[in-house]
């Protein structure tokens, strides 16, 4: 069955369907959360050498590397945007930033609760933590670019542009650990024979993925009610019954 | 005669200023994040050691809110000057002193609170102790007003002058130094347990002195750059 | 009454006009005439003391303006080049603070229908940075409407604006001066008060 | 057609920027002496121990610069837009890339040379040694044009906006701190007895990228704030 | 030969036009008419290509501008609200810029002779800055001479300007035309070129 993409590309259609994914996402998240917390706070052993602080790791982790790859997605619906002129691309991208920057926060605030009793400082200026802290900013300027300009049409190609100059960043604080010899952990999480234990890892993968559904769910919120603002005085809109004159 | 009581016109000046800031919010969001990043490109530039660190922390956070309520200043007459308003203020039947008086406060409510706010999240980062975290929060508090002060005559001064900005930093950041002297001079009191007193005492003597002097001098700076 | 006597003004060392003087009178209107460059707006804004004359007196009921300053100002109203508006403000809010700045309190009952009256409808509480050049206009010159300032002086008002507002201004003045205002302005466009005579001052 | 050759707009672009420039000689010196001022004011907040200081130094200096070049780059292309003449750019029948590059050369030999010039001496009142100050100023030589170059990104982005200042600086700092952290690992690593070459050839690499894609993401940018 | 057709363009939620259509031939010229805010600078900004339209299509002989850009800009003068002059450099700096840009090369004296013609005689070298908004309205009016465009697109070119330069800007665009020229323009203020017919697209 072929599906007519292009039909869903257009904010009037897709403001229903994204209505009616977001349970599909939002349900799911909130049920592997639950099970994921369950098994890195109850199923999961005592860390040889950290103690208990380190289960701190089965939300700084997903926060992470969900703030990189947002960052990516978010770019990418960007660049989409502004090559061919899609408006949903456009506002699918400002709706992922601040769930974006809400990941980079959440993963710079566990990460320094963590420093605390591992390293002794709620933060050392350690090329891993610093670029996480540039992603942060670079989070910020898009909402900030974006937030400063009036006329939408403008805002989402300037910050479009801005998004995809910034992304240069994100392999650089990937690659950090690598490149520079830092206080932070090297990757742990391989495609081939890990050291870490198996109840340990699954509970990172559930809260990984409750994390990514998490995203989905909040974006698709986000995104009808900027199709609402946007379009507020299109037909359609006004024929909504939510839309309540 | 139209004439307001002083705190009257205090009330109108600030809300409308306040308004100005409601409407372009990214703008004060920008100079904390601005000010948050002046501090982290320290540690980035001179390496990453926490005792080095520790030491120069209080310096770098005095020099960035120095810097970032410079940058802010930029506008607290210009874009008024610009567009015709600050003529218009001029030549309504009230006191220029309290109107100017008014734009500082709420140049220093929109651009220095926000700084003081931030501050000690920022000292954590640098591995402030929390003695000198409240030292260094009640230095900028009464710090930060005479910044926004200083800043106004000097805003004054350079209006309508091309390069306005570094002009500005020009005449107004040698007229800081006192205050930043004292204001780090606290935070090394305590950290070396002496008291504070003296040091902070010596800055809300300073504020004071703003408070009187510099609404009127700055009128007269917008006066002569009017003309 | 607006007494101006033997003034002289030069910008660099360029003499715009000397030994010049004019009186004005209540329910009196003059209008300063002149070619581009010939110093109006340079005599406009030294009547509102931002320029400083090099040599002669502005006296406002026979004391001199620089002593009067704030009294002088609450009897002034000038509209110059710039419109004075705030961009990031709506219509209304940028009427309502300058009346209050004038020490005028107005509802937005009253400020709303000054708007209307110059035609804004439906835009008073747009930010005026959308607006058109000629609507930005309107929104200063509402401002003619809402004082109670005796002496207006105005630097070209008509820029900008359209045939229907012209008429509105023309009127505006007309009311102005019956409340035995007094109105100095320039224009380089043609305006007529009803049947009321404008005295003329052509600067050479 | 009247289109011109690359050179001839280029040399056309720059005079013209440089006679601009030339005309508010005050701005060019405003920018040199700010980069002093704030340099100067670390000892003040930092304190006087020369250890210390040595090692800050280099740190402090590209910080100052970064500071300083973001600080003239608010006017890059603002002042053309305020007065209609970068509209009257866009529609002549020329390159807009081509002519963006003339504008961030000018702005680099107006506002980052000097900084490249003046950097040794106040390198010297940190009691830098001579092969550092060296190894500085090469970086701080094939650095500033990097920022130059992306700061006219960013200056294209918040054209026109209020606040751009600040919200420029937000854009461009985390962009620019690559170079910071490069430039300044050279002068560590000829300061430790290591070779500086592997850091300067990283800025240099990273200054043919920019002179490859920042005039065209920067036109692009005009174009898209025009609008 | 200049078609714009079933033009569209909505500033804001506001709808200005939509379904304009219009053809401007060799030796034509069009005013473009309206009430304050009707957007008359928007569609002239439209077709400078400053602003994308929401539907339409421009095209100069045939090719959409779009795709000719440089091309179309090569033949394009376009004077807006603001002047687009340095205030630090002097008129004749600016116009040999801007002509240096447009790709002409101007020499001192031609130069010198344009500005003379608008009446800019002994304020060729002074900084724009110290000039009267009028002067510097013609400084900016100087470029109608030295171009070699074909199409001109006029955004109020008289506002600020006295009663000589209205005529001397009237004299222009009739010669430009004899020249087969093409004019587009708006104004609030009468303007007559001889006895060319001018054509008039109202905006409602
Ligand atoms: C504010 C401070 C911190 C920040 C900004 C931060 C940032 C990051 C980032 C960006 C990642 C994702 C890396 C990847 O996908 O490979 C990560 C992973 C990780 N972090 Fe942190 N971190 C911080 C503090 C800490 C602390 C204190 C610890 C523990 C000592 C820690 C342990 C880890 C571990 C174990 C991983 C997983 C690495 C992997 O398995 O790939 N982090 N952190
Ligand atoms: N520094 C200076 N050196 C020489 N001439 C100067 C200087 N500053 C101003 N001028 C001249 O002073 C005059 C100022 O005129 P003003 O703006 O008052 O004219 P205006 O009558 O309002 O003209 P317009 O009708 O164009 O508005 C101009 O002719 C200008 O050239
Ligand atoms: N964001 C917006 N929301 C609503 N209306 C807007 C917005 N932006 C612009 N407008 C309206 O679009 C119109 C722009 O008009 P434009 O400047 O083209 O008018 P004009 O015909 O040139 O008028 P004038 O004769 O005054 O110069 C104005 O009526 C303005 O109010
Ligand atoms: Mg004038
Ligand atoms: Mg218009």
């Amino acid at each position: 069955m072929a599906i007519n993409w292009f039909k869903y590309s257009a904010p009037s259609t897709f403001y229903g369907l994204a209505g009616r994914l977001v349970p599909w996402f939002a349900v799911p998240a909130a049920v592997l959360f639950v099970i994921g917390l369950y098994i890195g706070f109850f199923v999961a052993p005592k860390d040889a050498v950290q103690g208990e602080a380190y289960r701190i790791i089965f939300i700084h982790v997903p926060a992470s590397i969900l703030s990189m790859f947002l960052y990516l997605v978010m770019a990418g619906y960007a660049a989409l945007g502004l090559i061919f002129n899609t408006r949903l691309s456009s506002m699918m991208a400002t709706a992922l930033a601040p769930t974006g920057a809400l990941f980079a926060f959440i993963s710079l605030w566990t990460g320094a609760l963590w420093g605390k009793p591992m390293w002794g400082a709620w933060w050392v200026w350690d090329a891993r933590l610093t670029s996480e802290l540039i992603l942060l900013f670079l989070y910020f300027g898009f909402i900030a670019l974006h937030a400063s300009i009036d006329d939408p049409r403008r805002a989402d190609r300037a910050a479009a542009l801005l998004a995809i100059v910034g992304s240069v960043n994100v392999p650089i604080i990937y690659f950090s650990v690598k490149w520079w010899n830092t206080l932070h952990q090297g990757s742990t999480i391989k495609f081939s024979g890990t050291s870490m234990h198996v109840a340990m890892q699954q509970s990172m993968f559930t809260l990984l993925l409750a994390c990514w559904l998490y995203a989905v769910a909040v974006t698709l919120v986000r995104v009808r009610s900027i199709i609402l603002e946007r379009e507020r005085n299109t037909l359609w809109v006004s024929e909504l019954k939510e839309v309540g004159l | 005669m139209n004439q307001l009581s002083v705190v009257h016109l205090l009330v109108l000046v600030v809300r409308r200023d306040l308004l100005l800031a409601m409407r372009r919010r990214a703008d004060v969001l920008t100079i904390l994040v601005f000010f948050i990043l002046v501090v982290s490109l320290f540690p980035l530039g001179v390496g990453p050691e926490m005792g080095m660190l520790r030491k120069m922390a209080p310096g770098v956070l005095w020099v960035a809110a120095l810097l970032a309520s410079m940058l802010s200043l930029g506008r607290l007459f210009s874009a008024d000057y610009l567009d015709g308003t600050l003529e218009q203020m001029m030549l309504t039947p009230q006191s220029l002193s309290v109107l100017v008086l008014g734009k500082m406060i709420a140049h220093w409510l929109v651009s220095g609170l926000p700084l003081v706010l931030m501050a000690p999240v920022l000292g954590l980062q640098f591995d402030m102790p929390a003695q000198g975290l409240l030292v260094l929060m009640i230095g900028l508090l009464i710090g930060t007003p005479i910044l926004s002060m200083l800043g106004a005559i000097g805003a004054a001064l350079t209006l309508g002058l091309r390069g306005g900005g570094v002009l500005l930093s020009l005449l107004v950041l040698p007229l800081c130094i006192p205050v930043l002297i004292f204001g780090t001079g606290a935070v090394e009191a305590v950290a070396s347990g002496l008291s504070a007193v003296s040091n902070l005492s010596l800055i809300a003597a300073l504020l004071m002195l703003c408070l009187v002097f510099t609404p009127w001098v700055a009128a007269q700076a917008l006066r002569i750059s009017m003309e | 009454m607006l007494e101006v006597s033997n003034l002289a003004c030069s910008r660099g060392d360029h003499l715009l006009f000397s030994g010049l003087s004019l009186t004005l009178q209540s329910g009196q209107i003059m209008q300063v005439q002149g070619e581009n460059g010939k110093g109006k707006t340079s005599l406009l804004r030294t009547l509102c003391g931002f320029i400083l004359p090099d040599e002669g007196r502005i006296t406002w009921y026979g004391d001199d303006v620089r002593d009067l300053s704030e009294e002088y100002f609450a009897s002034l109203l000038y509209l110059g080049h710039h419109n004075a508006i705030k961009d990031e403000l709506s219509a209304l809010e940028n009427l309502q603070i300058s009346a209050g700045l004038a020490g005028i309190t107005l509802d937005e009952r009253q400020a709303v229908s000054a708007l209307r009256r110059l035609g804004l409808k439906g835009r008073e509480r747009l930010p005026t940075k959308v607006l058109s050049q000629g609507q930005r206009r309107r929104v200063a010159l509402a401002r003619l409407l809402v004082g109670n300032a005796k002496l207006w002086v105005l630097d070209e008002p008509l820029t900008a604006l359209d045939v229907g507002a012209v008429a509105l201004i023309q009127e505006l003045i007309g009311e102005h001066l019956g409340k035995h205002g007094m109105v100095i302005f320039t224009t380089h466009q043609p305006l007529v008060i009803g049947d009321i005579e404008i005295s003329r001052l052509s600067l050479l």
